[in-house]
């Protein structure tokens, strides 16, 4: 329903974000897929760079390091997304309860959220710390444990730690939108299979549960999306460690990057994650695109 | 529908364990920034504090303290560079969204907006880096607004397109009749019904710059411009000994988004809901 | 050709994409005017309206607009105003502003502008409504406020999309008649969508039926309830719509010969006397033979047209009010019959109906058309 | 609205303010870190002193955890006039940052009688390919803390000389119950566990590398990772060491709760300062052990240098700024966290006061410092290294597999 005028004005309305995201986006994704295909490294001195066709791609794929810590990556979104998803539900379904209080636990869950990652990661570090950490002495004083535990130091628990505080952080997100979807679920509906005998459980899972999906899926993917490129809580609490063992992808490239300094080598590993991150991206598409259209709202 | 007093048990059984679960770590950064810094190296834990210490929040908040300079300037920089950022892609995703919205502009492309912040930083990092470099403008609190803008645009965009999508379009339509251009017509009309949507798309967008800490670790290097969370990583990896301080420091950086988290509330939930409910 | 005309539309042709949303529409409205576009939902009146105001681009044809061509012109610059069916009111400003928007837009001085808005107001009787937002007036209210935005600006074409749909039952009959008022005083040109066929009768000097984007009928309320040019028109036009029976008709001794069949398997035999469709031969032939409800009736009814008396079942009594309606089955559909409000009848009595047929139209079963 | 528009535009303002008024002067950007070696309030103070005495100029310091700085100095290099004019940089990086070109060659700018007066081992800090990319400033090696009252405690009445001893008394000290974990150490992934490895493979006559290539697969290097392994599994060595840092380790030690530990100078001054430690005056301090039949003492040159990024467009006040913190007099007046890196300063009761011991282990530690690779890969060697030495502390891998790993990853890089 647009007239010509209204027509070029798209254009113009455009124009300053397009303008702006191709500047800051898309031509350092195009140099990004160019380095990728060279050996530039970081230098103040002026040193020729070549084309060495797919040699760093090559390397990158026979690299067993950066195939752990891609698999850690997948591991670390997989399960913080999944808790996330469980969690966040369970929630949402709490709070969406009659209860005393329900206002103020209401705005207590976005706490966590408002949590700076930075912080967020800090905070947790001092919890797991091995001396003087909150969890220790917490399951010391309950009697879970006898002795003190090297939480962020085991690998074995490390990333389960990390996941554990990303998913504190990140819960919030889930539960709200679950919240939201669970609200608009007809009471009729539930009600009707209530008198039919359906019990609370089976309500949940064949009525509610499915009213809820698409917003669901679209905020899960959102978030592995997210996950996937995990960097700043891993930075502050493990620094990649113990022995590698919370060591991810985004890190692996920051580390081939700005330790040592092999930008060529680096832009294609960060390729490589891209484009495991576009093929999520089209998920995300796919999972928007049918919200959007089967649309319980 | 009635409970039964077991059903009523465990829903607030629940209801305390979510709570403690969401409070506690909370509450304990707020317990060690006041308490006493022998409490804090206590085995096991001295859980109420033997006294309350506000002094590291005296310490944070005194320019002429060492980690108070630090912790302002920091302070400074994020609300200077998640401000300024918030107001530019605000800026410029408004008439973008009503371009989406009300001119037809194709969806794809709204996608192809989304898809490049979902790509990790990591791809982009060093061709900015680069740039940058070559431009003099790294260690400046404008690249970080500039970055920030482009980080916080798709987002904000889409969040605006949904919003704009749902107000009467005949209100518009009125104002094209009554002879309005589209910019007059934006800014007497469609603005002031936005308000709510500008209100919620710009407090989650200042939540998400004041988060980033990629970019600015990578893009700053002292105080002039480096954001409260790079100044959180150092302050925390640093030579501290008092954990109360990395506490205090982190309850100071909270503050902000928290306050804003709750008052706008009911705006996350639309945003949230106009965002990722409707796609 | 068009001079004489305030609007006159040629060879309108609009299509989404590949579907023809309106198909070569003509319409010619003269000054003063009161063009009422009536059809069911989804018949491209709306769309039609749309292309009027310069909302939204036709695909071809022209649209002429107090003589000159306005086929491209934006939406400000074809002298129109146009009233929305959710009013369209800004929120954010006064009754005063809202009014005056578009003389705001057009830099008219605020003096002049004020006064223009004061005079309107008062015509529309809003006068101390002014310094009010839209949010604390009624429903009347507010369509009063959007009517005196579009009179404000005194344009040579008024657009009315569905003004009152919005409104409750009795607020509508009110409404109805400011407006027809406003156009008396007024002598606006006026181009008013409605899909109630009551409000196109009640306000129109002329109706446009649309149908599926095809102009089906243009003509004055009597023309198109008394000879609807088909089917369609016929059923759509009038409430409770015509009844439409299927039956058989027959030349026979100048007069026309029509036999109904009924549920019970008897056939009613009717005569229509005036008719001169030649239509119809000597040859029988299945026919629609339509009827307005007022034109079944009981033989307590005051008309004095004896008619035809013809014994029929009632299946359904609906007493409403001034008016008893009953539902015969009769030509394999139910139809209605308009019976005196002290008809003393009920449902599963057979009771005498009086037919009156020298409104009776005749429309070929396949097409519809008119015979 | 309004109201954070009126803040922005204040803070906006604020910055403007403040960059004018800067523009009136030479101003230094200078980056330390915040572990070890000088504390933040010492730099302060020595920097006042510098603005005081070089005015028009003046000096904005920047603290960064050790694990930023590299990664600080690299991306810095990027930003042209906003970088740093000043950059303490790491023993282990003049390899790359000449080969990159990060640092200013500075050879000519230092008077040659220095050469003689500053110790060898600190000029090793800043040298690569026969030039000197800056001033080395913290003389600096891990030496052995050990706690005087939990050896007596436990019957031990001198301090270790050789590793294998000092691991015999550990495991008195754990059997009579004095304490659970009588050893602690920075073995978190880091830089800091390679410099115990370092100075363990130094006590064993080790090597890293020979002609290029790795051999730290066997002997020495082998010995000295065998050696940290062996005390964790007895329980000698307290495991939470697997993520600690020196800063970790100065407080357990402080704390009473460690009989030795390996750590840097600067520990010495803390943990003898009743503010900052629990077993003030009880702490001795020695060089690091040897090895029977190897070596008397080890220790890993740990020391650091103060260089001037290629990017400062301030080289000459950068490096009077340079040469002012490292200069004799200044050095001997902080010498209580720090070391000068003059040979003079070690005579003078400035310096020795207080802390006889420290510099009788000195003496000793700065002549066998063992230097960590100088290659130019360093950072990634190290990097290596530090992964699969932590897979064999953690248990994941032995040590034979692990360092073969390491090997094999090592001649990968490319």
């Amino acid at each position: 329903m647009l007239g010509r005028r209204q027509l070029r004005e798209k254009w113009f309305l455009l124009a300053p974000a397009m303008a702006v995201l191709a500047l800051i986006t898309l031509m350092p994704l195009a140099n990004t897929f160019w380095l990728s295909f060279t050996d530039t490294r970081i230098s103040a001195l002026p040193t020729p760079t070549h084309f060495i066709g797919l040699e760093n791609y090559i390397y990158a794929l026979t690299d067993p390091d950066f195939q752990d810590a891609l698999f850690r990556t997948l591991y670390f979104t997989v399960v913080s997304v999944g808790l996330e998803g469980v969690i966040g539900v369970a929630i949402a379904v709490l709070l969406n309860q009659q209860f005393k209080g329900r206002t103020l636990l209401r705005a207590l869950i976005i706490l966590p959220w408002a949590v700076p990652t930075i912080v967020n990661a800090v905070a947790w570090r001092l919890i797991y710390h091995p001396d003087y950490g909150a969890l220790n002495s917490m399951l010391y004083q309950l009697g879970f444990i006898s002795d003190y535990r090297s939480w962020i130091g085991d690998p074995m628990t490390a990333m389960h730690m990390v996941i554990l505080a990303d998913m504190w952080k990140n819960f919030p997100l889930v539960a709200y939108v679950a919240l939201a979807a669970l609200q608009t679920v007809p009471g009729d509906l539930l009600k009707a299979a209530a008198v039919e005998g359906a019990s609370p459980w089976k309500r949940f899972w064949s009525i509610t549960l499915p009213w809820i999906a698409g917003p669901l899926m679209v905020v899960m993917v959102l978030r592995t999306i997210e996950a996937f490129r995990v960097f700043d809580i891993v930075y502050v609490m493990t620094g990649g460690g113990p022995a590698d063992s919370t060591k991810t992808a985004s890190f692996y490239v920051y580390q081939e990057y700005f330790n040592y300094l092999r930008s060529g080598s680096g832009a294609s590993y960060a390729v490589l994650v891209a484009g495991i991150s576009a093929v999520m991206i089209l998920g995300y598409y796919a999972a928007a695109r049918r919200q959007s259209q089967g649309g319980a709202a | 529908m009635r409970r039964s007093l077991l059903q009523s048990v465990l829903l607030y059984a629940c209801v305390v364990l979510v709570a403690l679960f969401t409070a506690g770590p909370l509450l304990w950064l707020v317990t060690m920034s006041i308490s006493a810094p022998t409490d804090l190296t206590e085995v096991p834990l001295r859980w109420i504090p033997s006294e309350v210490d506000f002094s590291r929040y005296q310490t944070l908040l005194d320019l002429n303290d060492g980690s108070g300079e630090r912790f302002l300037s920091a302070l400074r920089n994020s609300i200077l560079t998640a401000g300024g950022a918030t107001l530019l892609a605000l800026l410029l995703a408004v008439p973008a969204a009503y371009s989406f919205s009300r001119r037809n502009a194709s969806m794809v492309l709204l996608f192809a907006f989304l898809a490049t912040i979902m790509m990790p930083p990591i791809t982009y990092i060093l061709p900015l880096y680069s740039t940058f470099s070559s431009l003099g403008m790294l260690n400046k609190t404008l690249t970080l607004i500039v970055v920030y803008t482009a980080m916080l645009l798709p987002f904000a965009t889409w969040l605006m397109k949904s919003n704009i999508d749902v107000l009467p379009i005949e209100v518009e339509q009125a104002a094209f009749m009554e002879g309005a251009s589209t910019a007059y017509t934006i800014r007497e009309v469609v603005l002031p019904l936005a308000l709510p949507a500008i209100a919620a798309t710009a407090m989650l967008s200042f939540l998400v710059a004041w988060d980033e800490f990629f970019y600015a670790l990578i893009f700053t290097n002292d105080l002039s411009a480096k954001t409260l969370p790079v100044a959180i990583a150092d302050f925390s990896a640093g030579r501290v000994t008092d954990y109360g301080v990395i506490a205090t420091v982190g309850v100071m950086a909270t503050l902000p988004p928290a306050i804003l988290a709750i008052c706008f509330q009911k705006f996350i939930v639309s945003g949230l809901v106009a965002g990722s409910v409707k796609g | 050709m068009s001079d004489q005309h305030i609007l006159s539309i040629n060879n309108l042709q609009k299509l989404y994409g590949e579907t023809h949303v309106l198909k070569d529409i003509n319409i010619a409205m003269d000054k003063g005017e009161f063009l009422v576009l009536v059809g069911p939902s989804g018949c491209g009146k709306s769309t039609l309206l749309s292309c009027i105001s310069g909302l939204t681009e036709i695909s071809s044809g022209s649209i002429h607009i107090a003589g000159k061509d306005r086929t491209h012109c934006e939406p400000a610059d074809r002298d129109i105003a146009m009233v929305f069916q959710s009013y369209a009111l800004f929120p954010n400003m006064s009754v005063e502003r809202n009014i005056g928007f578009g003389l705001e837009v057009r830099k008219v001085p605020e003096a002049i502008r004020k006064q223009k808005v004061a005079e309107v107001a008062e015509l529309l009787k809003i006068g101390h409504l002014l310094h009010r937002r839209p949010a604390e007036l009624s429903g009347g209210q507010r369509q009063r406020v959007a009517m005196g935005r579009a009179l404000v600006r005194d344009p040579a074409l008024f657009l009315f999309d569905e003004p009152l749909s919005n409104l409750d039952a009795k607020l509508r009959v009110t409404m109805r008649t400011e407006i027809k008022r406003i156009h008396q005083t007024t002598g606006a040109s006026i181009v008013y969508v409605t899909h109630d066929q009551i409000e196109a009768m009640t306000l129109a000097t002329r109706i446009v039926v649309l149908r599926d984007g095809i102009i089906q009928q243009i003509g004055t309320p009597q023309e198109i309830y008394n000879t609807p040019v088909n089917a369609f028109v016929a059923d759509f036009m009038g409430s409770p719509s015509m009844n439409l029976m299927r039956g058989t008709a027959v030349r026979q001794d100048g007069k026309i010969r029509l036999s109904i069949p009924t549920p019970g398997g008897s056939v009613l035999e009717l005569e229509d006397m005036r008719t001169d469709s030649s239509a119809i031969s000597e040859e029988k032939r299945d026919i629609l033979i339509g009827l307005r409800p007022e034109a079944m009736t009981d033989t307590l009814s005051g008309s004095r047209d004896p008619g035809q008396i013809a014994d029929c079942i009632l299946d359904v009594v609906e007493p409403a009010g001034a008016d008893t309606y009953a539902v015969i089955n009769l030509g394999g559909t139910e139809t209605i019959a308009r019976l005196s409000a002290d008809a003393n009848v009920q449902a599963g009595q057979t009771v005498p109906i009086r037919f009156d047929l020298s409104k009776v139209s005749y429309f070929d079963v396949d097409s519809g058309a008119r015979l | 609205m309004t109201s954070l528009g009126r803040l922005l535009f204040g803070s906006a303002m604020a910055t403007l303010a403040m960059a004018q008024a800067a523009s009136a002067e030479t101003k230094l950007n200078a980056l330390f870190m915040s572990q070890a070696a000088y504390s933040e309030a010492d730099i302060k103070a020595m920097t006042e002193k510098f603005e005081a005495a070089n005015p028009g100029v003046s000096v904005d310091l920047e603290f960064v955890p050790y694990e930023a700085l590299h990664d600080k100095i690299v991306a810095a290099s990027g930003a042209g006039d906003d970088g740093y004019d000043v950059v303490l940089f790491d023993v282990i990086w003049p390899a790359e940052f000449a080969t990159r070109g990060f640092l200013t060659d500075v050879t000519d700018r230092i008077p040659a009688d220095y050469t003689e007066q500053v110790f060898d081992g600190a000029w090793t800090t800043v040298e690569y390919g026969g030039k000197r990319y800056g001033m080395p400033w913290i003389l600096d090696t891990k030496y052995l803390f050990y706690n005087e009252e939990i050896l007596s405690k436990a019957g031990i009445s001198a301090p270790p000389k050789t590793w294998n001893e000092l691991a015999d008394q550990a495991r008195t000290i754990k059997a009579k119950g004095v304490l659970e974990y009588p050893l602690v150490w920075s073995w978190s992934q880091s830089e800091a566990m390679i410099c115990d490895f370092t100075t363990l493979t130094a006590a064993n006559n080790g090597k890293f590398f020979e002609e290029g290539a790795p051999v730290f697969t066997v002997g020495g290097a082998k010995d000295a990772v065998s050696f940290m392994k062996a005390t964790l599994d007895e329980g000698l060595t307290n495991p939470a060491s697997r993520e600690y840092f020196e800063e970790d380790v100065r407080r357990v030690f402080s704390n009473g709760e460690a009989a030795f530990a390996l750590n840097w100078t600067y520990m010495n001054a803390l943990a003898n300062d009743p503010a900052e430690s629990k077993v003030a005056g009880k702490v001795k301090v020695a060089p690091a052990p040897g090895v029977d039949g190897k070596s008397v003492a080890s220790s890993v040159n740990g020391s650091m240098g103060l260089g001037i990024p290629s990017n400062s467009p301030h080289a000459d006040e950068a490096w009077a700024y340079i040469s002012f913190l490292t200069q004799k007099e200044i050095q001997e007046d902080y010498s209580k966290l720090s070391l000068p890196i003059w040979k003079a300063s070690y005579d003078n009761p400035k310096v020795t006061e207080g802390q006889e011991d420290l510099i009788a282990a000195a003496k000793q530690s700065i002549s066998v410092m063992y230097p960590r690779p100088l290659v130019p890969s360093y950072t990634e060697v190290s990097d290596i290294l530090q992964k699969n030495i932590h897979e064999v502390l953690l248990g994941q891998a032995d040590v034979d597999a692990a360092l073969a790993a390491a090997s094999d990853r090592v001649k990968r890089i490319r």
